[in-house]
């Protein structure tokens, strides 16, 4: 009889509608917002950010290279710092992403041999400018390895075992001799401002 | 309409443009519809709006770092898009996969067809026009799985989840608990799903005998997926090839009989039961521990731009949600694909719209398009 | 229990009392005409205003989520905000479009289902009018809006408000008649085409649907109405998915908000009449006669909000089909049965109307077996 | 049913063909396509009814340095030397559940023109309008052989390895 699969499939809608006000937790599904927020997984990534130990200066990044040339959509862009006699060292003296153009896929991360480039957990970047406002410079990119390790532990304590495995620990220490100096006197102009 | 047009004995068409902007074409896809009164007696789909040129972007990077970018082809099943991909490259490169990974593979690949058929249940009862309520369930639950995407792959659509010879990292701690979960109240949840749907007699009025399609037409035009077994076409590739380990798992192939909307519907809900029998014995099978990349495929997965697989051609299919996903790769020993050939199941499936739609409603026609289940982004590409 | 059964009756007693104590007797008529056409002009908007938020809340809790929360308590005030927007809304015109047809469209479509709301009995002595053709007042008017669907879908100069406008006659003509039929049994049994004495014949829980006639006329009536207000499922001249948004897609801003006003103030209309005819009107125990009403009148909203939250849409065909294959005969038949008890006494009348109703069932039944759709088998291969 | 087999097979059933093997494909000379493909189709034995993969493939004559596979025939078709386009389809069997058999056809570049399959698969008929699109493969016999992907009035074809981007210059 006509009639019969509708009173059926009202009933449904019918118990869902109770249940949401008799037992909300089951019976609505919607998180509120910006008042509540549901918890990221650790795994869960959203776009790369720079690691440093200790003090920015000390960023583990060593301007390889390898991230910007892996990355599908090529976001990455990397100049290398010169000290004053024009010899390439190892620290970015530019470090962009363009997260208009980044599209989280981990990359970067999966490919950097130096630990130096993690995904982060931050999801909330809405800007008014499309163009210049999601163009992180490393200054925005940088953040403490203890910001890594509050949000994904477990990568950390992973990363960290095979990282003292190796026997590295912090940047790369730059050769003892001449670039050090320059490369301090090079960055401390920037700090005082 | 013209004066003379208005006078003439002849039966007035009208000819409207069905999107590229419109509520249930799925996407950008236009339908230039010719109109008999309500009857179609035309149909061109046009398509291309969403185009990217994904095969030449893939020809000009690494092979892993074609692997995002296959998430983005049919956005909603990306974890079957990377496993389609990852086959071919395999096959291609001559890689292993160790146990354990096909097995999270062959998981992540049934959970992606759970979500692909309710959503597309729900979509489909969107186009019927229900006002939101079977979508809106099935998104309840497809969040389930999401977050069991999240927890391991780390994001919920775009997963970026396989690597060449195995998947990029192992499940989460108590990700096996809330797969469990998941499978566990599935079922419970597609009985609510068919309570609330397949006995109704507005959907079974508006889906039976719409839209038929013939077995002899569907193999003939490279119809695949639910769509082809709905037409009575025992053609299950995971069946069919046994790819992967899916031949130590108990499942049937649902066949239709009429090969109508309502018996594409239904097929899919049969299938989604199968999903749910595979996933069961596949987490009693699991093995606790064990690799999940091969040496291989991590040096692979290390250095993308380093490494180069042999010369030669290879074609990797599987059965993804919405049919036969196949990459055709053709490599000359460079680290780039010399040829990257996406065969898109949804492009294809649509070929024979028009076959299904005339002399049926402009309603129906929408239906048709929803119950062949097309993604946009994949047949764009 | 006095005071708040009228109070309605009662203040508007004493604006008049007031206005009688300077004014000739003739101003006075028309000032209490004013009071009921302001009444009803604010009614119906308010009406729709909440109804609007309603709907979304009833439809957001089905579909497990809390529906408009943020503008106000519970979202109170999320029409408010609704209306704002709309009146904001750039008022855009297609170039091609029949520009003076295009405008009186909203305009006329609201007028028919304001002036519905006159006949109906919205408490003791709360009618509005109480004219002796109400019912036919009703049905008559209520179809004027068709017109103006059409003159929307004419003058819009899109292709797809064409066919939702041919949609919406097609419909809204065929589904009259069922509903008249349905209506007829209720004249029949009072005698009477006032809405006034409709009710009357049915006070102390007398509710004709508590009748087997009744019963069934109550239903192809509602669904009729359901369908005469163009609602889920049987929202085909509007059939988002098919049509974009049929007879008003080119329309924004506040003539859009005048078609949806339109829609939920006749929909209101039609659940008041549902409730007049077969559910006793303002005829309850206890609570004030138009509270009763309102609440009866809220019953049959929420039905139809419920319908909209589960149900599919049908095809035209099938409309078509549901209304002159199911409806119309059910409806005839129906008239038949009402006689039967009508003229039989009073104990015999139930059982053989009973008896005759289930006849009329079976008989339905097997004869649209054919049409209705089949149970399937599927094959499952290896 | 291996490579051997199915080569013997072609050659006796269609009469005057010349038949490359090449890893698991065949290469088939263009005017005998048609042919090849409704030996299998219609075959017993065979009922290649599932026509899965059509695409093309651009070699240019560079190419063939690194080491294509290709090589071999380009050897013998003289006005291949200077690249061609490479048809691939993909047969499989639905009645039979084997496959697959791939078919491959080689045009020159300057005069990319080759039967098209779709009066036996209907299935071809979208692929091969993509590969007109995408490589300019001319599929003679086709109903509606027009771009697909991209619009209209787009010149070029953009999968051709020698396709220059518009904004190539622009980093």
């Amino acid at each position: 009889m006509f009639g019969f699969g509708v009173l059926k499939g009202m009933s449904v809608t019918l118990w869902n509608f109770i249940l949401s006000y008799v037992y909300p937790k089951k019976g609505i599904t919607t998180v509120q917002y910006p008042e509540q927020k549901k918890e990221v997984e650790e795994r869960f990534r959203n776009f790369p950010f720079l690691v440093y130990e200790g003090a920015p200066d000390n960023m583990r990044c060593v301007a390889c290279d390898i991230c910007s040339k892996e990355c599908p959509p090529k976001c990455i862009y990397i100049i290398p710092e010169k000290d004053a006699q024009g010899r390439v060292q190892k620290k970015p003296a530019t470090f962009d992403i363009d997260y208009a153009i980044c599209m989280n896929c981990g990359i970067c991360e999966e490919v950097c041999p130096f630990d130096a480039i993690f995904m982060d957990h931050e999801y909330e970047l809405a800007e008014y400018e499309r163009l210049s406002s999601l163009l992180y410079h490393k200054e925005d990119l940088l953040k403490p390895v203890e910001h890594f390790a509050k949000i994904r532990p477990t990568d950390y304590g992973r990363i960290e075992a095979t990282r003292a495995a190796k026997g590295v620990k912090g940047r790369a220490q730059p050769v003892a001799g001449a670039p050090p100096k320059p490369a301090e006197t090079q960055q401390s102009p920037p700090a005082t401002s | 309409m013209s004066d003379t047009a208005v006078h003439s004995q002849e039966p007035q068409l009208l000819e409207v443009s069905i999107g590229p902007q419109h509520p249930s074409t799925h996407g950008v896809f236009r339908m230039n519809v010719v109109l008999d009164g309500e009857t179609i007696v035309k149909l061109k789909p046009v398509m291309g709006y969403l185009h990217r040129n994904h095969e030449q972007l893939a020809e000009n990077m690494s092979y892993l770092a074609s692997m995002p970018y296959t998430d983005r082809l049919d956005y909603i099943c990306s974890m079957t898009n990377n496993f389609a991909y990852a086959m071919a490259v395999e096959k291609l490169a001559g890689i292993d996969v160790p146990e354990r990974a096909q097995y999270i593979r062959v998981l992540m690949a049934e959970l992606t067809r759970l979500i692909n058929h309710t959503l597309l249940v729900g979509f489909l009862l969107n186009d019927l026009g229900a006002f939101f309520t079977p979508t809106l369930y099935a998104f309840r639950e497809r969040e389930k799985i999401l977050d069991f995407f999240e927890a391991t792959a780390g994001s919920r659509m775009m997963c970026n989840y396989f690597r060449f010879g195995g998947v990029k990292a192992d499940l989460p701690a108590g990700g096996m608990e809330q797969v469990k979960e998941i499978v566990k109240n599935y079922s419970r949840f597609l009985d609510e799903f068919e309570r609330l749907l397949t006995s109704n007699e507005i959907l079974r009025s508006r889906c039976q005998n719409v839209g038929i399609l013939s077995k002899e037409l569907a193999v003939n035009a490279s119809i695949t997926g639910p769509i082809l077994r709905a037409s009575g076409v025992n053609y299950d590739i995971r069946k069919v090839d046994k790819y992967s380990i899916y031949d130590r798992f108990e499942f049937k192939v649902p066949l239709g009989k009429v090969g109508d909307v309502y018996d594409r519907y239904y097929v899919r809900i049969l299938e989604m039961r199968e999903s749910i029998k595979i996933l069961q014995q596949l987490l009693k099978q699991m093995p606790e521990k064990g690799e999940i990349l091969s040496a291989k495929g991590a040096a692979a997965a290390k250095s993308p731009r380093m490494w180069k697989p042999p010369a030669g051609d290879a074609y990797g299919r599987i059965e993804s949600p919405k049919g036969e996903l196949g990459f055709y790769l053709v490599s000359d020993g460079s680290p780039k694909p010399y040829r990257y050939h996406v065969r898109p199941p949804s492009f294809i499936n649509i070929t024979i719209l028009e076959d299904m739609c005339l002399g049926q409603k402009v309603a129906d026609a929408i239906v048709i398009l929803g119950s062949v289940d097309i993604v946009l982004g994949e047949v764009d590409r | 229990m006095e005071t708040s059964e009228s109070i309605f009756v009662v203040i508007k007693k004493a604006i008049l009392g007031f206005f009688h104590g300077f004014l000739p007797d003739w101003t006075v008529v028309i000032i209490s005409i004013l009071i009921s056409v302001t009444a009803i002009v604010i009614f119906g908007p308010v009406t729709m205003m909440f109804l609007t938020w309603l709907e979304r809340k009833v439809v957001g809790r089905i579909q497990n989520r809390y529906g408009p929360n943020r503008a106000g308590i519970f979202g109170l005030l999320q029409p408010i905000a609704d209306g704002v927007k709309m009146l904001t809304k750039e008022d855009i015109v297609p170039r091609a479009a029949d520009k003076v047809t295009h405008f009186l469209a909203p305009v006329i479509v609201v007028i028919p289902a304001l002036l519905v709301f006159s006949v109906l009995p919205f408490g003791r002595g709360m009618a509005a009018v109480n004219l002796n053709v109400g019912l036919l007042f009703f049905l008559a008017v209520s179809t004027m809006s068709t017109i103006a669907i059409f003159m929307g879908s004419w003058g819009s100069r899109n292709k797809f408000s064409l066919l939702g406008g041919m949609r919406a006659v097609a419909q809204m003509v065929s589904y009259e008649i069922p509903m008249v039929m349905s209506v007829v049994p209720v004249i029949l049994v009072t005698g009477s085409l006032s809405m006034v004495s409709i009710v009357e014949a049915q006070l102390g829980g007398k509710w004709f649907v508590l009748t087997p006639w009744g019963f069934f006329g109550a239903i192809v009536f509602f669904l009729c109405g359901v369908a005469e207000v163009n609602r889920t499922p049987f929202d085909l001249p509007e059939g988002e998915s098919e049509i974009i948004a049929g007879f008003h897609t080119e329309y924004s801003g506040m003539k859009f908000a005048l078609f949806y006003m339109a829609e939920f103030m006749s929909a209101f209309a039609i659940a008041g009449l549902t409730a007049t005819l077969f559910f006793g009107g303002w005829d309850g125990p206890l609570l004030p006669s138009w509270l009763w009403f309102l609440v009866k009148s809220y019953a049959m909203i929420f039905i139809m909000i419920w319908f909209r939250g589960t149900l599919p849409r049908f095809r035209i065909d099938q409309l078509m089909g549901f209304a002159w294959k199911l409806l119309l005969p059910f409806a005839l038949l129906n008239i038949f049965v009402a006689a039967l008890w009508q003229m039989l006494p009073a104990p015999k009348n139930l059982i053989v109307s009973g008896i005759a109703e289930a006849v009329i069932l079976v008989i339905v039944f097997f004869a649209s077996r054919k049409d209705s759709p089949k149970k399937r088998t599927y094959v499952f291969a290896d | 049913m291996n490579v051997e087999e199915i080569k013997n097979d072609l050659l006796k059933h269609v009469p005057g063909l010349e038949l490359t093997v090449e890893g698991e494909s065949f290469i088939v000379p263009k005017e005998k396509l048609l042919e090849a493909a409704r030996f299998l189709k219609e075959n017993e034995k065979y009922r290649m009814d599932y026509l899965s993969c059509v695409t093309g493939v651009d070699y240019l004559a560079q190419a063939a340095r690194l080491g294509q596979p290709g090589q071999a025939a380009v050897g013998g078709q003289s006005e291949l030397a200077s690249g061609y386009l490479e048809s691939v389809n993909h047969l499989y069997s639905m009645e039979k559940k084997h496959g697959p058999i791939v078919l491959k056809v080689r045009v020159p570049r300057s005069d990319p023109r080759m039967p098209s399959l779709v009066p036996l698969y209907r299935g071809a008929e979208y692929q091969e309008r993509e590969a007109y699109d995408l490589l300019g493969i001319i599929y003679e016999g086709h109903p509606d052989l027009r771009r697909i992907l991209m619009w209209d009035e787009f010149e070029g074809h953009p999968l051709r390895k020698d396709y220059v981007e518009e904004d190539q210059d622009i980093r």
